[in-house]
This record gives structure tokens, C-alpha cells and sequence, in this order.
């Protein structure tokens, strides 16, 4: 099997300042990768970067397509989840997950399926009201509306409790078992499988 | 199969603004009301007779609709760009045009529409004749499109911090819209022939599709470097 | 009454009377002022829209006081019924004062062969409109009702603090520039035949405001306090 | 002490404030050309015959400063309110009024006074005579100063709602002082007494001071309940 | 020595939703209180009410003032950090700790040691451009703008990194020492000296 994604001695210089420098990994279909960093050590941009919403400055990333070639270009579609998470407050927990790209064509009882199972049960408040941590969990609701190859998830356990934090956990080995990848970064090592690197 | 997901995905786009955008201002009446308000305003300055305000009307429907597009023009992309949505339509593979079309539709629904219909009433207190209704609604039609355009290369522009001076950038091009606009109905207004305003006004408006849509793209991708 | 368990019990029982009477008043007047009033030397049987634009004309204000009473006393006792109140008055307000933009424009038509001039009073009017359209925007944008209830508390606060001066204003606005060419004020003073329907068409109009008010009103207390136990028993078998 | 401390604070929130709209060009520049482009439009839209306009130039210029002021409206307190800084000022044991009078301020400083500047050129613009400028500034200054008071009250009730809005919240209460402001211009061009005018506004902005930033605070503690 | 506040039968019902119920605490100087809950048990909503920015239910907060008498409005002022921490993204970090009302007449070298402390170097970097962790760092380095009896922290320890966890139980502990106490929240027990209760 090929990696999905390669990331060769990738470096980013903002503002005149070197963020990071030489990065390399590969991300093999249903495996993981854990960026383990302090604040400001550049996960964050590391991710952005890989994704095409930062320029890089050196090396290259180069992504898997249909015919087993790799590409500069991005040639599948990624799902990232931010710090931000692209919540809206004026609409309820159901519509934050209904009206989204991914839900399309989702019957109305698969996203209630969902919502229960990252243990939401108030689907018709409005997000405004949620929690800090309830709203992390519509955006983690989010990861299960389509499948992707690779899952760039930013600081995934940041603001959970230990059941939340259980719940992700099953639910990257079970995409990992249908090929799924996971990119995401933390402070310390969680209890995933991964590779671990430090930035 | 492509070309299906992008139309459902620009139908949940506008699904989602307009349901915030009501939620927010909960009747399509409020921009309604604002423009008649706006209208009333130029009566109570300019004094009630009946000539003046007859020769007024183009340009003071002209201007509460500009009002009303700058109003409502810095939530174009704000929020999106602030709560992280923004993100997902430069990592989706589509074309990010589609988003900046769909944006500024929107902003065309929820203020140039309205508008369109509460000119007819403004057309009425102001003593324009019913001759120069149909040029009217033709040149808001053009002209309020071409305001939400441009208002969407504002926006962008003055997101986050690079806010460089939009509203100096996009003020002055709606200068022309105005003037074209008013044009046209003050030449119906002295059975002249306005057809050539509102050629221009369309040419505007064929060129601003793409032209302005591809530049906006551009200047949200100034915050992405 | 303040409580409200205490007014759905309270109106329960006003309120057949309420309907009888207000029909009642409402009807004759009516019916006095379209079919036996005399026709008006001058304008004819148009003139006749007046028994229903005046009342509204003079409803559309009055109410508005109302609701800026309702609004003050929620704004410093916080009683509940008081803000239901100002959101149920809100929408027969506007209505009434359309009403009497409505009336009033269909009959400038024949009278002064135009709908709309840029007339003192008519302008106030539709400043008073606008305002009642405010009130009702921002009252249906607040998902909490207690608290839309206090904002539009607020605004209506302000605006019993400034229609005066908008009226004023607006009266000195006229004389400032040349006056109109039309006015009402200087009808000629009403002969007895008309001004008994039109006030009884005044006192039916208020009556009628009780009704709509006592309904809309009955409506919000039950929406509002649907999963409170009085409300539960009082449907106890549907719900 | 406490007096010290209250005047210390208001001049850091000045400060920061202050900064923040000066880095962001575009909430002080779209109000100034806002209004320079509607004060031009009247020119071209009705000739250039100097009486006619001069007549209309103390509306035209009224207009044009109430229009102006409405567009910063939105964001008096909405970016305070959803970052948490408004939080602070609830739990602070100072009145709250101080925010209030100091948000207030600077809408004034990047809103009204631009325009107050501006509307010398507007009246250079529109043949207004020079004897008129000082009625028009003293009338500028009391009207633009008591919507701004008027703008922030609308941008409470309406927090997190939509520009439009907080438009026909804040638009039907400015009638008297788009009244008022015209009238004491106009009354200057004929030579007549405006004091009285000016006093009213006068008397409108004092009573509006205390009592509409007491209601803002009111409205702002609807958020936080 | 008496309790600065005293928390009794404190209840939150939020669109006719009970919160939380029955909450009882102390809080005396120099001793910190920690509230531990699941995601969306109400420990925000608990600081809010305490802090009188929502409205409470039942129950009664008093504060202890200058005479030792008990109030039921607030006697002094309280530091509160939120999910949101108040910093603007069009101000330089130096501005961010500058431009409040704690720093009032602190000379700018305190400042900067502070964002020192805190471990910020760019203090001329806008704030736009920080990572989520400086920006939290930011929000720590106003503890010590001026002392306060009461500092009300919600979710101190969430997306900082294991150094700057260090330096926040130093931090806690060198105010404790100073009479002033907190009252955090978190989703598990932290390593704060504390009297811990569930929500
Ligand atoms: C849209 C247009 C109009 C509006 C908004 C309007 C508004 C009003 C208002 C506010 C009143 C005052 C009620 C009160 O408090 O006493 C009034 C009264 C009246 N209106 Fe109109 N009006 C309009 C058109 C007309 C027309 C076209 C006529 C007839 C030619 C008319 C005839 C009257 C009369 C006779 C009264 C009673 C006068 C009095 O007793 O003082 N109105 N109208
Ligand atoms: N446009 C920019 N100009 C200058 N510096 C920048 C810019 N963007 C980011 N930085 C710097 O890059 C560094 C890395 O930021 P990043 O957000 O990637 O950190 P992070 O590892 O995600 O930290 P955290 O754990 O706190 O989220 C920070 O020091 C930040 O100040
Ligand atoms: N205005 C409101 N109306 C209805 N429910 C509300 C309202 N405000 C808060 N809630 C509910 O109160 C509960 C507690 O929210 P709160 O933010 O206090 O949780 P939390 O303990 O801080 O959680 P987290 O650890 O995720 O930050 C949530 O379920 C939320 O949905
Ligand atoms: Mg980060
Ligand atoms: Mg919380």
C-alpha cells in the first residue's frame, strides 16, 4: 500500500520568522500521525500548511491520486477541524450538522444517530446556548458524516471530558479500520495509535 | 455527479445564510421598512412640494439603496471567516468561486431584493410617475447586483487584520452605479432614451460577475498566506 | 390579575360579554355611519370611510400609549403579564395605524386626487408605523421572550419620551416650509349626524381592542406558560 | 481616588478603542465618504444652479451626517460582546454607564466628527453661505452627538442581530433632530433667530446623556441574564 | 479567619432547564475551590452566576466586606477569565496587557516582565497572529496586572502546554500565599491545592 499523503522536509517562515523547518512524515491509508508540540510551536500551521491555507516556504507535499502518482496538487478532499469550528450560533445543533456540504443527501434519522452518539441530546437548542465542550462535539458529530482519506484534527481532545475523550478514541480506530487517516496534534501523547512526532 | 454537488452544496449555502440572516432580522420586512425610512427622511429635509421631490426620486431611491447595501456589506464573509467556515471552502477541492457567488448572492436576497420591491412604494410617495417604474425596477435590478459585487471585494478586503482601505477601494466604483442608475430613470422620467444607461449598467454587471467574484476570491486568499 | 393563571381565569368569564358588547357597539356604529348617515354635500359617499378612519387613526396612538405603560411597568416591576401585554397590543397597534394609512390614502384619492402627500399628520402617522414596525422587528428577533418583552419595553420607553417632539416637530416642519396645499384639520365642523356614529364608531373601535388584546393576549399567556402545571390541568385531557 | 480611577479607565477604553478603529480604516472612512457621495450626488442630480441647492443644502448635508452615522452603528458593542471584554465591565463594581458614555464617545469621534469636518466641504459644495457654517457645526454637533447616543442604544437591542436592524431602531427617533438640524440652518440662511432650535437639540442631548446610556446599560444587561 | 464569599443552596434554571442545583461552598483567602464536571454540567454557568452575570435561580451568594458583615451585592471586585478571553486581535500582545483597566499606572518594564513570566516574547506581535496557547498565555500574564481576593478562572489548564500547566500551578500557589484564592474549573482533578467538588 502506498501513503496517502507524503510530507517532505516542509518548513514555513512567517512574518520573517522560521515556524518550522524540515518536517517529514508519510500518512499510510488508516494509520496516524501525532504532532505533539508546545503553544506557538507551530502545529497549527503545520496542519494549515499541509492543507494549502498557508503557503509553505520549502519542500513539498505531494498527495496520492487514482492512478498511484503523486501530485503537487491536492487530488482528494481533506477534512480539517480547527481551533475554530465553524459553529453557527444561530442555528440549532441539528441544522449545524444538517447544512453542511458532508451531509448531503443524509437522512434526517442517520444525523439524529449521530448526534446521540457523541452524546448530544439537545438537537433543536440553538448553538448559542451549547457548551464549550458541546460544541465540540457537533464539530467531532461532523467527522462521521462522510468518509475521507486523511482527518486533519487540531488539538481533537482539548476541552473534553474523559467520556468525550473516550468516545474519539473509538472513533478513530473504528475510521482507521475502514482506512481512515488521522493527522492531529496535542500538547502531550494521547491514548490513540499513532506515530508520534514532536515539532 | 460533479456538476450535481456543486449545486447542491451553493443550495445548502443558501439554505444556511438565509435561515441565519432571518434569524437575525427575523422579517423580510425589516429591510423594507429601513428603505421606506430612508425615503421618508428626504421629504421631512427637503421640504414636501410635489416638483422637487418628483425630480428627486431617482437619485433618493438611489441612495437609500446604496445605504442599504453598505449596511448589511461587513457580514458578507465576517463571520464565516471568524468561526472557521470560511476554512472549508478553501480545502474543498470546488472552485471557491461558486462560494463568493453564492455570498454575494445572498446579499443580493436579502437587501437588493427588497429593495427592489419597497422602491415601488418609495416610487409612489415621491410623486414619480408610473412611466418610469419599469426603468426603475430595470436599473435597481442591474444596479443593486453590481453593489453587492463590489461589496464583496469590500468585504474581503477589510477582513481580519490586513483591513486595508476597502471602503476607499469600492466606494468610488459605486459612484458610477449611482449616477448610471439615477440616469436611467431621470431620462424616463423626460421620456429620453435610457436604454444606453442600462447597457452600460448591464455590460457592468457582465463583467463584475466574473471579473469581481475571481477578485474577491483573491483578496479572502490574502488572509490565507 | 397580575399573575398569569389569574387573567386567563379573569378574561375566561369577561369575555363572552366582551365580544357581545364590542360587536355590538361596533356594528351599530358602523352600520349608523354607512347606511344613515347623510351623504356629504361635497364629497359624497366617500366621505363615509371616514367612520373607520378616524377611529383607526385615533386607536393606532392610544395604543401606543398603552404600550408604553405595559413597557414601563415591566421595565420596573418585571411583572410578567405586563410584558405580555406590550408584545399582544404591538401588532393591533401597527394594524390600526395601517389601517388608517390605508383608509386615508384611498380616500386622498378622490379628495385630493393623489395617494399620499407629505402632510404633518399624515406624516406622523407613518413615523408612528415605522416605530410600531420597530417594536415588532426586534420583539420577533429575541428567541427569549421575557427578555424581547424587556427590550421592546425599552424602545417603547424611549418612544413615548420622543413622539411628542417627532409630532411637534413634524407640525412646525409644515408651517416652516410653504404650507400644503391640502389639509385636513380645516374641515368644517361635523354636524350632529355624523359625529354621533363616528363617536360611537370610536368607543366600538376601543372595545374591539379590548377583544383583540384579550384574545391575542390569552394566546401568549398559554404559549408561554405551556409546561407550567395550570396550563397542563386546564388541558389535562388533550395534552 | 475612585473619581481618578473612573477617568483613567475611561481614557484607556478611549485609547484602546481608538487604536483598534484606527486600524481598521474602514469603519471611520465609509462614514466620511458615505456621506461626501451623497452630498456630491445633489449637484449632479439637480444642476448646478446655486440657489436651488443652496435652499437645499441644510437638508441635503442633514441627511447625509444621519445616514453616515448609522453605518459604524453595528459595531459598537458587538466585537466587546462576543470577545468577552464587555463581560469585564459587568463585573467591574464601577457603573456600567462608563462603558456606555465611553462607547458612545468614540462612535461620536469616528462617526461625527469626521463628518463635522466633512461638512464644511459639503457646504462648500452646495453654495451655502459662510455665515451659515457656524449654525451648521453647532447644529451638527448637538444632532450627531445624540445619534450617536441613539445609535448606541440601538446596537444593544439589537446585539448580535443585523445592521438593518439596529437601522429602524435608531432612524424613526432621529426624526426631531433631522428636524431640528435642518431648521436651524435654514433659519440661519434667512437670517432668522435658530437659537431656539439649538436649544431644544441642546436640551434633547441632556436629557439623552443620562437617560438613554441608562437605558442602553439596561439593554446590554439583557445579554446577561 | 472569615470566608470571602460563601455560596449557599445556589440554583440555576435556564429556559425552565435546571443546571445545576444545591450548590454549596466557601471560599476562604488564600484557599482555592475546584469544580470539576462533564461537558456541559454547568460549571461556566455556576462562575457566571457567581459573578451575577446570570441570573440565579434559588439559593444566595454573600460577599464578605470591609466589616465583616455578610452582602448579598458584590463588596470588591473579582478577576473572571472566561472561554473567551477578551483580547483583541487588532492590538500588539503588549497592548493586550497594557490597555485594561488593571494595568492602570503599572510602568511598562512590569509589563513586560510579565509577558515575560508568562513566557511571550513577541510582545509586538499582533494578536492575530498568536497560537490559541499565547493567547491563553496572554490572558494569565492580567493575573497579575493587581491582586485580587477572588479570581474566578473557567478551564485555566485547557490548550496550554505542559510548561505553562508548571507555571500556572506556581502561579496559583504564589497568590495563594498572598491571601487572594481561585475558584477553577476543569474536566478532572488538576495539581492545585484545592477542595474539589463535582457538578
Ligand atoms: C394616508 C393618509 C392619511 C393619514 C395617515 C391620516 C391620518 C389621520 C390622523 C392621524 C387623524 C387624527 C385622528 C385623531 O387623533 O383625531 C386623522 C383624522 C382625520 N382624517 Fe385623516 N389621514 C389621511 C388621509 C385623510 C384624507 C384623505 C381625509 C379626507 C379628505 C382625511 C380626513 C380626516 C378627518 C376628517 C379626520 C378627523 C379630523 C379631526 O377630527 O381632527 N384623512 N387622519
Ligand atoms: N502571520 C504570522 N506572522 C508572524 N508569526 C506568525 C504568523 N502566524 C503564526 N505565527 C506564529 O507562529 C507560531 C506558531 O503558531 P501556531 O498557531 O501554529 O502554534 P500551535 O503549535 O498551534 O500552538 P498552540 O498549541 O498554542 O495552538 C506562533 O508563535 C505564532 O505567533
Ligand atoms: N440560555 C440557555 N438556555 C438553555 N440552556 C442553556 C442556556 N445556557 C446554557 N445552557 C445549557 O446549560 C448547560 C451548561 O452549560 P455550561 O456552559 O455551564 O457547561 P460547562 O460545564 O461549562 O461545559 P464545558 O465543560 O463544555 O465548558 C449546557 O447544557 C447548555 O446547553
Ligand atoms: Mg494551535
Ligand atoms: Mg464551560
Amino acid at each position: 500500500m502506498l501513503p496517502n499523503l507524503k510530507v517532505e522536509n516542509l518548513s514555513s517562515v512567517r512574518s520573517e520568522k522560521v515556524i518550522f523547518d524540515n518536517i517529514n512524515f508519510e500518512v499510510m491509508p488508516g494509520q496516524n500521525i501525532e504532532i505533539i508540540g508546545s503553544n506557538g510551536s507551530g502545529k497549527t500551521t503545520l496542519l494549515r500548511t499541509i492543507l494549502g491555507l498557508i503557503n509553505q516556504d520549502k519542500g513539498q507535499i505531494l498527495w496520492l491520486d487514482d492512478n498511484d502518482n503523486y501530485n503537487k496538487f491536492r487530488t482528494f478532499d481533506c477534512f480539517y477541524q480547527g481551533h475554530q469550528l465553524g459553529i453557527k450560533n444561530l442555528l440549532t445543533v441539528y441544522e449545524n450538522l444538517q447544512l453542511t456540504k458532508n451531509s448531503i443527501g443524509m437522512p434526517q434519522e442517520e444525523i439524529y444517530k449521530l448526534l446521540e452518539r457523541v452524546g448530544l441530546s439537545n438537537i433543536n437548542d440553538f448553538a448559542a446556548n451549547l457548551s464549550v465542550g458541546q460544541r465540540k462535539r457537533i464539530a467531532v458529530a461532523r467527522w462521521l458524516l462522510k468518509e475521507f482519506k486523511v482527518y486533519l484534527i487540531d488539538e481533537p481532545f482539548s476541552a473534553l471530558d474523559d467520556k468525550a475523550t473516550l468516545l474519539i478514541e473509538d472513533l478513530i480506530k473504528e475510521l482507521n479500520a475502514k482506512g481512515c487517516s488521522f493527522i492531529i496534534t496535542g500538547h502531550r501523547p494521547s491514548n490513540i495509535l499513532a506515530s508520534r512526532m514532536e515539532i | 455527479m460533479m456538476q450535481s454537488s456543486i449545486s447542491d452544496w451553493l443550495t445548502i449555502i443558501l439554505r444556511r445564510d438565509l435561515i441565519i440572516a432571518f434569524r437575525r432580522s427575523s422579517t423580510y420586512i425589516t429591510p423594507l421598512i429601513f428603505f421606506l425610512i430612508v425615503v421618508t427622511f428626504f421629504p421631512l429635509a427637503l421640504g414636501p412640494q410635489e416638483s422637487l421631490l418628483s425630480s428627486l426620486a431617482p437619485g433618493v431611491i438611489w441612495i437609500a439603496a446604496l445605504l442599504a447595501s453598505l449596511l448589511a456589506v461587513e457580514t458578507i464573509f465576517s463571520e464565516d471567516f471568524r468561526d472557521g467556515t470560511l476554512d472549508d471552502f478553501f480545502i474543498s477541492l470546488e472552485p471557491s468561486f461558486i462560494l463568493v457567488f453564492a455570498k454575494v448572492l445572498i446579499h443580493w436576497l436579502i437587501t437588493g431584493l427588497p429593495i427592489l420591491i419597497a422602491s415601488m412604494i418609495a416610487a409612489l410617495v415621491l410623486y414619480l410617475p408610473f412611466e418610469s417604474f419599469i426603468p426603475m425596477i430595470f436599473s435597481l435590478l442591474l444596479g443593486t447586483s453590481f453593489m453587492s459585487l463590489l461589496g464583496a471585494l469590500g468585504a474581503a478586503l477589510s477582513l481580519g487584520r490586513s483591513a486595508i482601505l476597502s471602503a476607499i477601494i469600492v466606494l468610488p466604483f459605486s459612484i458610477p452605479t449611482l449616477l448610471m442608475g439615477t440616469s436611467v430613470i431621470s431620462s424616463s422620467l423626460i421620456n429620453q432614451d435610457f436604454s444606453g444607461y442600462l447597457m452600460i449598467m448591464g455590460a457592468m454587471l457582465a463583467i463584475g460577475i466574473p471579473g469581481l467574484c475571481l477578485l474577491t476570491v483573491e483578496a479572502l486568499l490574502l488572509n490565507y498566506e | 390579575m397580575g399573575s398569569p393563571p389569574l387573567f386567563y381565569k379573569w378574561s375566561s368569564k369577561i369575555l363572552p360579554w366582551l365580544s357581545i358588547v364590542s360587536i355590538l357597539i361596533l356594528g351599530v356604529g358602523l352600520y349608523w355611519g354607512m347606511f344613515y348617515a347623510p351623504t356629504d354635500y361635497k364629497q359624497g359617499d366617500v366621505y363615509r370611510i371616514l367612520f373607520i378612519h378616524v377611529p383607526s387613526a385615533i386607536l393606532g396612538q392610544s395604543i401606543f400609549m398603552f404600550m408604553a405603560i405595559c413597557g414601563f411597568i415591566n421595565m420596573i416591576w418585571r411583572a410578567k403579564i405586563s410584558g405580555m401585554m406590550l408584545k399582544s397590543a404591538a401588532p393591533i397597534g401597527a394594524s390600526f395605524t395601517l389601517l388608517a394609512l390605508v383608509t386615508g390614502s384611498i380616500w386622498g384619492k378622490p379628495t385630493w386626487g393623489t395617494w399620499w402627500v407629505w402632510d404633518a399628520r399624515l406624516t406622523s402617522t407613518l413615523i408612528l408605523f415605522f416605530i410600531y414596525a420597530a417594536l415588532i422587528g426586534l420583539h420577533s428577533t429575541i428567541e427569549d421572550k421575557t427578555k424581547a418583552d424587556r427590550a421592546v419595553s425599552i424602545l417603547s420607553i424611549v418612544g413615548i419620551a420622543i413622539i411628542p417632539v417627532i409630532k411637534k416637530s413634524v407640525d412646525w416642519w409644515q408651517t416652516l416650509h410653504q404650507p400644503s396645499t391640502f389639509t385636513i384639520t380645516s374641515s368644517p365642523s361635523m354636524s350632529p349626524d355624523m359625529y354621533q356614529p363616528l363617536l360611537i364608531c370610536v368607543i366600538g373601535f376601543y372595545l374591539f381592542f379590548a377583544l383583540l388584546l384579550t384574545l391575542n393576549l390569552r394566546n401568549e399567556v398559554l404559549e408561554r406558560e405551556k409546561n407550567k402545571n395550570w396550563v397542563r390541568q386546564l388541558f389535562g385531557g388533550l395534552s
